[in-house]
């Protein structure tokens, strides 16, 4: 019993990562339906932020987090305005070929800058370890995750999804020349949003290094899982992903505990028999 | 302005100088000026093959895949299988290829035609996934993560060798994709070619007037698959390797890029997206085995932002204007 | 036998009823108009006939056959023909090729991958020939995207023109179209063969007036009532929820 | 002067493309210290990146660097996919290649101008498992990466290890791409085994399954643990802390075994890399180029893949990594296995060996 | 005479390749009413659309309270209290008629209360997604959501396209009311010549991108000879 117990929180907490590092794509590409691939490139980004602060300059990781999301914020704003901007109308392929090559660029830059290597930070010491409840070890820093992604969901759920400025949002996507025409500054909305889902983008990639590494081609190694969260969840829904990735995680992790020699098969599966019967996902809106 | 649809019709089916031109050059440029560059051009020409598979379904039917190396790698693997158990005549391989592919596209495509958009592009990306994690566990099949072992491929009807100077796998990939063009070509031009434009456009529509949308994607699907494996048999043979990686989200997310490149929906989009692509890949890591890939990413980004329909988008534009001032 | 019939629809969305017990029968030839409130249900009836919608109880009929479980293209090759209340068109294509594919459907030709499409003279001529009778030939080879909506409202109804339908039903065809030429078109369409019947939804009053020989009036997903126009004008009750002041009298 | 052109098909981008840089670095690292001109040659190198696993871009790679750039000696070779399909063009072009990473047993079996200066899997495991064997280990698990090098690792352990008389009673295999290890060690928590043996690729893997099993309390203090060399590398150990104490690994080199070459080896890396230490990459890319040196020594400068292939045969030197040798037979590598231990050294966890296994070949080739 | 509210001079405008308006010269004063009509394709939307800013000017100026605002990107000209109702509704299809009304909504006397009283149909559909509403319901919640941004000029490009004539009877009233008494300005592209020349005070015919008639709207409606001639009205009938 403690045993399945320990898994479930496995999988809840797996699920809670995989939500942090996808968040901001659900903004980017859920809500913006702007096809996103650079959203791992600005993940990358903020999990370079934070290396760099913590493991060079030594700051404490938990002093690093809020910076990697301001920073990556900022940079994405600037790439906004200089590149992200002009491509919002040109139809999803071009965008595919642009923030692909976006990818590739910034990974080039960061090989350049930090070298090849794997990087690691230090995690303070309340993180490390466990708390143990009863038979059951619960990791600290996967306890820490859960907490994070409660926090951002609510935060992005209700400060976002459910206001005027996330109907905003959604109806300059809807149609953008209306949208104008009806005196909405769909250019500042449109920035403004891109830079928020780029820096939950960073936020994401801080709190993954310690789970998933950080190196280069970070950017390409978490863009299909969180494809298959943002798919699973539903375009336009944070709150979809937010479940999505939850069952994913549970789904993945119970999976793997259970039927083993399944292991690789089994998120690609549940991926591909969920959009099979619910092609919107599990809560789209669009 | 004419409007003779007769007129009108078949100037936008006719063959134009500059097809003609372009073919004679992808014969003669690389055996007489390029012949050390022969191994790249047959790989151009291979995945030019595969490019215009993806072009079809994508470019003309708005299916869009992440998966259609699966069927790249399945051909491969085929071609592979067949060869490395002592069958290694490449035409009949090719056919086998041919075969295997658009049954296993047929049997995909009847998921594919009911789903569109995101999920669409999910689906596929997942089968890819799934195909590439059968291949691994069918090790004893096909060799597994170490690839494919033992593939010898006879000579070219019997005379032929494929030395590692090329000449023989260029001359077979041309060939290859040229009578594949051909076929696409006359695909796109028939009523069939205009009716999957017309799904792509708007299925509601179709449906209203008596399409059966489904089966007509269903069987460019399946064209398409076989297609993109017989790409994949043509690099089975010619390098005599094949890995888990042809079926993989890498190669088809490539070769996606090189489609979008060259420009989606007009054939010699994908090969000239193909062919740049390619071309700049192999003089920039040979310049710079470490970053060149900033330099590649710099290129998609100013295509999109410059030549949002393409670089052949940007060039029947030119052209026009051109031809009108 | 008649060339269309309904019994007993019913269909909502949620508990919004949009369709109930609706029975409806068109014999060959009729000229049959469906008037009713906005947000009535008139062009989800359509949706039901041609099967873009799935009913949640009753039956169709066409020229005596059901039709109820077909999907809809398969109706449409049975001689249904419609046009849609908001365009629906293939937007990057030229109205020449839009109504050439069309006719070419009914040539059972679209399957045909090795066969160029400039060499059927039979289908092209045929398209150009009703561009032409519709006002469209000038610019058919230019993309439908950059018609004006007017005449993009005219080719919508090219387009179930060149099925040759024997069943045609028509959403506000004459919507964005001027009062000219809407009389135009349905002169066009009056003029169709005898043996097809039109089943058709309008809120200008002159044309329906003009051109139907039966009205159904549909009210929160029921018939409200149904007759010849003379009775349907003079009716109070479709004056109060439709109809309002004399103007269209 | 005579130039000797040296073509470099490695990985450089991409996935894999830090294992690449270090076993580049290990090329350059050999030129350094021992100049550019060798047999009165200038020693040329030309790279070339085929960006990850992509056999037909190493083949088409191999291919024009013997027809466009005419080299004389094919090197590099991370990935033992790619080192198949250069196999092919070694045999036909008839040029000296050298393996200096792939680890696949078969590669070198597939051109007769082929020698490796890296490792076997089965090389290394083989004899690990035949060592557990010996210490009186009865009962293990296994756990292993599920594709080519994990498998094979395993597959060599288990034979070696079951041939003693010992007994595998659960064996399962991980995801390539793989984020969460915690439902695999839970397995093995729950299954309570004498003893584990895990294979994982080097990279981010180790440390993440170092904290995994340490989460899970599966540590040597109640299970024995054993691994290839990646599993307590310095950033799985820092993840891992004192519970690594106890890990026993097989490997066959070591960054901080204490020799005087070897040290040397290691300060001169670490200034020419920014601190960083050379690992099993910089060491077969730094003993490639050993090899080379060497052979051209003894045929005089002869490039022909027949002279320089039969000068390597039976080669033997003193490495950085102990001593090593060419097997004139199958022209693969012969070195010593050496067994490790994490122990506590200047108050941190250490590999220390404990034990070596001299002159040990590929079981199988 | 008091400076008009919309004044266009000598403007050329059109689309990528193509100029479609030539030399429009054009006052609007505040309070009044305009109808512009003309038959298919003639330009009457482009008209519209180069008020708003969406089309190329190729030149002549635009002029908003003697403020020249030729440079202005569409959502300042509609802050400036320019309201457009583009010809094919265009509601945003993801939101809901509730959403689609409040996204845009400006301060004013206009409020979603107030439009669900001219459109009652609304108010019941107020939680449906602008994708799942009838033809006609699409129209008025295009109208109403417009109407949501408090505008002082009211560009109307064929409103009554698709509404049962009860509704265009009650539509027409509330449109008066608010010209009427709340001095709100129309311009008003219409095909049913007759309703719209009932609305409005003035009245211009386009002829291929040019204006080739104007003259007061009950004129016109008198003048069955020019309407026959740009319209092809047979009123006479
Ligand atoms: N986006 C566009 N690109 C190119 N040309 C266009 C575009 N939109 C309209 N046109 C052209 O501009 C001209 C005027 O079109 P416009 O839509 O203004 O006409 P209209 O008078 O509003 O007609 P309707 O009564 O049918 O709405 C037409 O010839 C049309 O082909
Ligand atoms: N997918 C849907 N989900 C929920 N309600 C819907 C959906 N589609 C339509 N409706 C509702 O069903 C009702 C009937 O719509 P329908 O389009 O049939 O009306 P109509 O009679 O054609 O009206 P109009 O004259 O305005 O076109 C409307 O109130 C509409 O809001
Ligand atoms: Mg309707
Ligand atoms: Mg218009």
């Amino acid at each position: 019993m403690s045993q399945l117990l320990a898994v479930m929180f496995d999988g809840v907490a797996f699920g809670m990562l995989l939500f942090l590092i996808s968040v901001g794509l659900s903004v980017t590409l859920g809500m913006m339906n702007f096809t996103n691939l650079a959203h791992g490139a600005f993940a990358m980004v903020g999990g370079y932020v934070t290396f760099a602060l913590a493991s060079l300059a030594g700051w404490p990781f938990l002093a690093t987090l809020p910076v990697a999301f301001l920073a990556t914020m900022a940079i994405a704003a600037v790439f906004e305005r200089l590149l992200f901007r002009y491509i919002y109308e040109t139809g999803e392929l071009n965008q595919v070929l642009f923030t692909i090559g976006f990818v590739f660029t910034a990974s080039a830059t960061a090989a350049y800058v930090f070298g090849t290597v794997h990087q690691s930070v230090d995690m303070p010491a309340v993180l490390t370890g466990f708390i143990e409840l009863g038979e059951i070890k619960l990791p600290s820093y996967r306890l820490f995750l859960v907490a994070i992604a409660l926090v951002i969901t609510v935060g992005v759920v209700y400060g976002l999804e459910h206001t005027r400025f996330g109907a905003m949002v959604r109806a300059s996507v809807d149609n953008q020349k209306v949208a104008r025409g009806l005196g909405l500054n769909v250019n500042r909305i449109f920035a403004l949003t891109f830079a928020l889902g780029s820096g939950l983008a960073g936020l994401g990639g801080a709190l993954a290094i310690e789970v998933l590494g950080l190196d280069p081609s970070f950017g390409f190694h978490i863009l299909v899982l969180v494809l298959i969260v943002v798919a699973l969840g539903g375009l336009g829904s944070v709150w979809g992903s937010f479940v999505a990735a939850l069952c994913l995680g549970v789904f993945d992790v119970g999976g793997k505990y259970f039927v083993p020699e399944l292991g690789s098969f089994l998120i690609y599966l549940f991926m591909v028999a969920l959009l099979f019967f619910r092609p919107q996902g599990l809560f789209g809106k669009r | 302005m004419s409007t003779d649809p007769h007129l009108w019709l078949r100037h936008k089916a006719r063959v134009s100088p500059y097809e003609v031109a372009f073919w004679i050059a992808a014969l003669i440029v690389p055996y007489v000026l390029l012949p050390k560059y022969l191994a790249l051009a047959s790989q151009i020409a291979i995945m030019a093959t595969f490019c215009i598979s993806l072009d079809l379904i994508l470019g003309y039917a708005g299916i869009i895949s992440l998966g259609h190396a699966a069927f790249f790698g399945i051909g491969a693997y085929a071609a592979g299988i067949l060869s490395a158990r002592g069958w290694g005549e490449p035409l009949s391989g090719l056919l086998f290829a041919a075969v295997v592919a658009g049954l296993a596209g047929w049997i995909i495509g009847f998921m594919i035609v009911r789903v569109q958009h995101l999920a669409l592009l999910m689906i596929t990306l997942g089968l890819s996934f799934l195909a590439v994690e059968v291949a691994n566990t069918f090790d004893g099949l096909t060799g597994g993560a170490d690839g494919l072992l033992g593939i010898d491929t006879w000579k070219l009807f019997g005379i032929w060798k494929f030395s590692i100077w090329g000449h023989t796998s260029y001359a077979y990939a041309l060939g290859v994709s040229f009578l594949i063009f051909l076929l696409c070509r006359r695909l796109v031009h028939s009523p069939f070619g205009l009716t999957l434009e017309a799904i792509r456009e708007n299925p509601q529509r179709t449906t209203a007037i008596g399409v059966a949308n489904r089966r007509h994607l269903q069987w460019v699907f399946t064209l398409s698959s076989s297609i993109a494996g017989i790409a994949g048999a043509m690099l089975a043979q010619t390098t005599k390797t094949v890995s888990l990686e042809s079926l993989g989200f890498q190669n088809s997310a490539e070769i996606a890029v090189m489609l979008i490149l060259g420009g989606t929906g007009r054939l010699y989009g994908a090969i000239v997206g193909t062919i740049i692509f390619m071309v700049a890949r192999d003089q920039l890591s040979g310049m710079n085995p470490k970053y060149w890939y900033f330099w590649i990413g710099i290129l998609l980004m100013m295509v999109v932002l410059f030549m949002p329909r393409g670089i052949l988008g940007a060039m029947q534009r030119l052209a026009a204007k051109m031809s009108r001032s | 036998m008649n060339a269309l019939e309904t019994r007993k629809l019913d269909k909502s969305f949620g508990n919004l009823v949009v369709a109930q017990d609706i029975s409806l029968a068109l014999p060959a030839g009729a000229r049959h108009a469906l008037i009713g409130p906005n947000g009535a249900g008139k062009t989800t009836l359509i949706n039901l006939i041609t099967g873009a919608l799935k009913p949640d109880a009753g039956e169709i009929f066409l020229g005596g056959h059901e039709i109820s479980g077909l999907p809809g293209n398969a109706r449409a090759k049975r001689g249904l023909g419609r046009t849609f209340q908001i365009n629906t068109l293939f937007v990057s294509l030229t109205p020449l090729e839009s109504v050439a594919l069309a006719v070419c459907e009914r040539l059972a030709v679209t399957g045909k991958w090795l066969a160029s499409l400039a060499r059927r003279r039979d289908a092209i001529d045929e398209a150009f020939d009703l561009l032409s009778r519709l006002g469209l030939a000038k610019d058919c080879t230019k993309p439908t995207r950059d018609l004006p909506y007017g005449q993009q409202r005219l080719l919508e109804i090219a387009l179930a023109l060149a099925g040759r339908p024997s069943v045609l039903l028509l959403d506000e065809p004459a919507a964005g179209v001027p009062t000219s030429e809407s009389t135009a078109l349905f002169d066009a369409i009056a003029a169709l063969p005898e043996a097809i019947s039109v089943l058709f939804i309008e809120h200008d009053m002159n044309i329906v007036f003009t051109f139907a020989s039966r009205i159904t009036v549909l009210v929160q997903g029921r018939v409200l009532t149904e007759g010849p126009p003379d009775e349907i004008a003079r009716s109070p009750e479709v004056r109060a929820v439709y109809l309002g002041g004399a103007k269209h009298g | 002067q005579k130039t000797v052109k040296i073509g470099v098909t490695n990985v450089y981008s991409g996935q894999f493309a830090d294992p690449g840089a270090q076993l580049d670095a290990g090329i350059k690292l050999y030129m350094q210290l021992h100049g550019d001109t060798v047999a009165g040659a200038k020693i040329q190198i030309i790279r070339r990146d085929v960006g990850g696993i992509a056999p037909p871009v190493a083949k088409r790679l191999a291919e024009e660097l013997v027809v466009r750039e005419r080299v004389d000696i094919l090197a590099g070779n991370l990935l033992t996919p790619n080192a198949l399909a250069v196999a092919g063009v070694s045999k036909d072009a008839e040029k000296f290649t050298v393996v200096m990473n792939a680890a696949t047993p078969i590669i070198t079996t597939k051109s007769p101008y082929m020698v490796r200066t890296s490792l076997t899997t089965s090389q290394l495991n083989h004899h690990f498992g035949e060592w557990v064997a010996k210490q009186g280990v009865k009962n293990v698990y296994t756990m292993v990466t599920n594709y080519g090098p994990g498998t094979s690792s395993g597959k060599s352990f288990e034979d070696a290890f079951k041939k003693k008389g010992g007994k595998v009673v659960g064996a399962d295999k991980t995801p390539v791409v793989n984020p969460d290890f915690s439902p695999f060690v839970q397995r093995v928590a729950e299954a309570k085994p004498e003893a584990l043996y895990v294979w994982v690729p080097g990279g981010t893997q180790p440390p993440a399954l170092g904290k995994a099993l340490a989460e899970r309390g599966v540590t040597p203090a109640n299970t024995k643990i054993f691994g290839q060399g990646e599993l307590t590398d310095d950033a799985a150990l820092e993840a891992m802390g004192k519970v690594a104490l106890g890990i026993i690994t097989a490997y066959h080199y070591n960054v901080h075994r204490d020799t005087p070459l070897n040290t040397r080896f290691v300060k001169a890396y670490r200034a020419a890399n920014n601190g960083r230490d050379p690992d099993i990459y910089s060491i077969g890319g730094y003993d490639g180029m050993h090899l080379i040196y060497e052979v051209l020594k003894k045929t005089g400068g002869n490039t022909s893949g027949k002279a320089m292939i039969e000068a390597a045969k039976g080669m033997s030197w003193e490495s950085p990594r102990g001593m090593m040798s060419i097997d004139p037979r199958t022209r693969d590598v012969v070195q010593t296995v050496w067994i490790r231990e994490v122990k506590m050294k200047d108050g941190k966890p250490a590999n220390i060996i404990i034990d070596h296994i001299d002159n040990a070949k590929d079981p199988d080739l | 005479m008091a400076e008009p509210l919309l004044s266009l001079r000598g403007v050329s405008a059109g689309y990528a390749e193509s100029v479609v308006l030539n030399d429009i010269n054009l006052d609007i004063s505040e309070g009044s009413g305009l109808a512009v009509l003309g038959r298919n394709g003639v330009g009457k939307s482009t008209l519209i659309e180069t008020v708003m800013g969406f089309t190329r000017l190729v030149s002549g100026s635009i002029h908003w309270r003697g403020r020249d605002i030729t440079r202005l990107k569409p959502h300042q000209r509609a802050a400036q209290g320019i309201g457009w109702i583009p010809q094919e509704r265009c509601v945003f299809p993801t939101l809901t008629v509730e959403e689609n009304l409040n996204v845009v909504a400006r301060p004013g006397s206009l409020t979603a209360a107030r439009v669900y009283e001219i459109f009652p149909r609304l108010a019941e559909r107020r939680q449906n997604r602008g994708s799942q509403l009838s033809g006609g319901e699409q129209q008025m919640l295009a109208i109403g959501r417009t109407l949501m941004t408090n505008p002082s000029l009211l560009l109307l490009d064929e409103p009554l396209e698709g509404l049962a004539p009860i509704v265009i009877e009650e539509l027409g009233q509330s449109i008066a009311h608010m010209s009427g008494d709340e001095g709100m300005t129309l311009v008003l592209v219409e095909q049913h010549a007759e309703l719209a020349l009932e609305m409005t005070r003035e009245a211009v015919i386009i002829e291929r991108g040019r204006i080739v008639h104007r003259a007061p709207a009950a004129e016109l409606r008198a003048d069955h000879d020019t309407l026959d001639r740009y319209i092809g009205l047979n009123l006479g009938e």
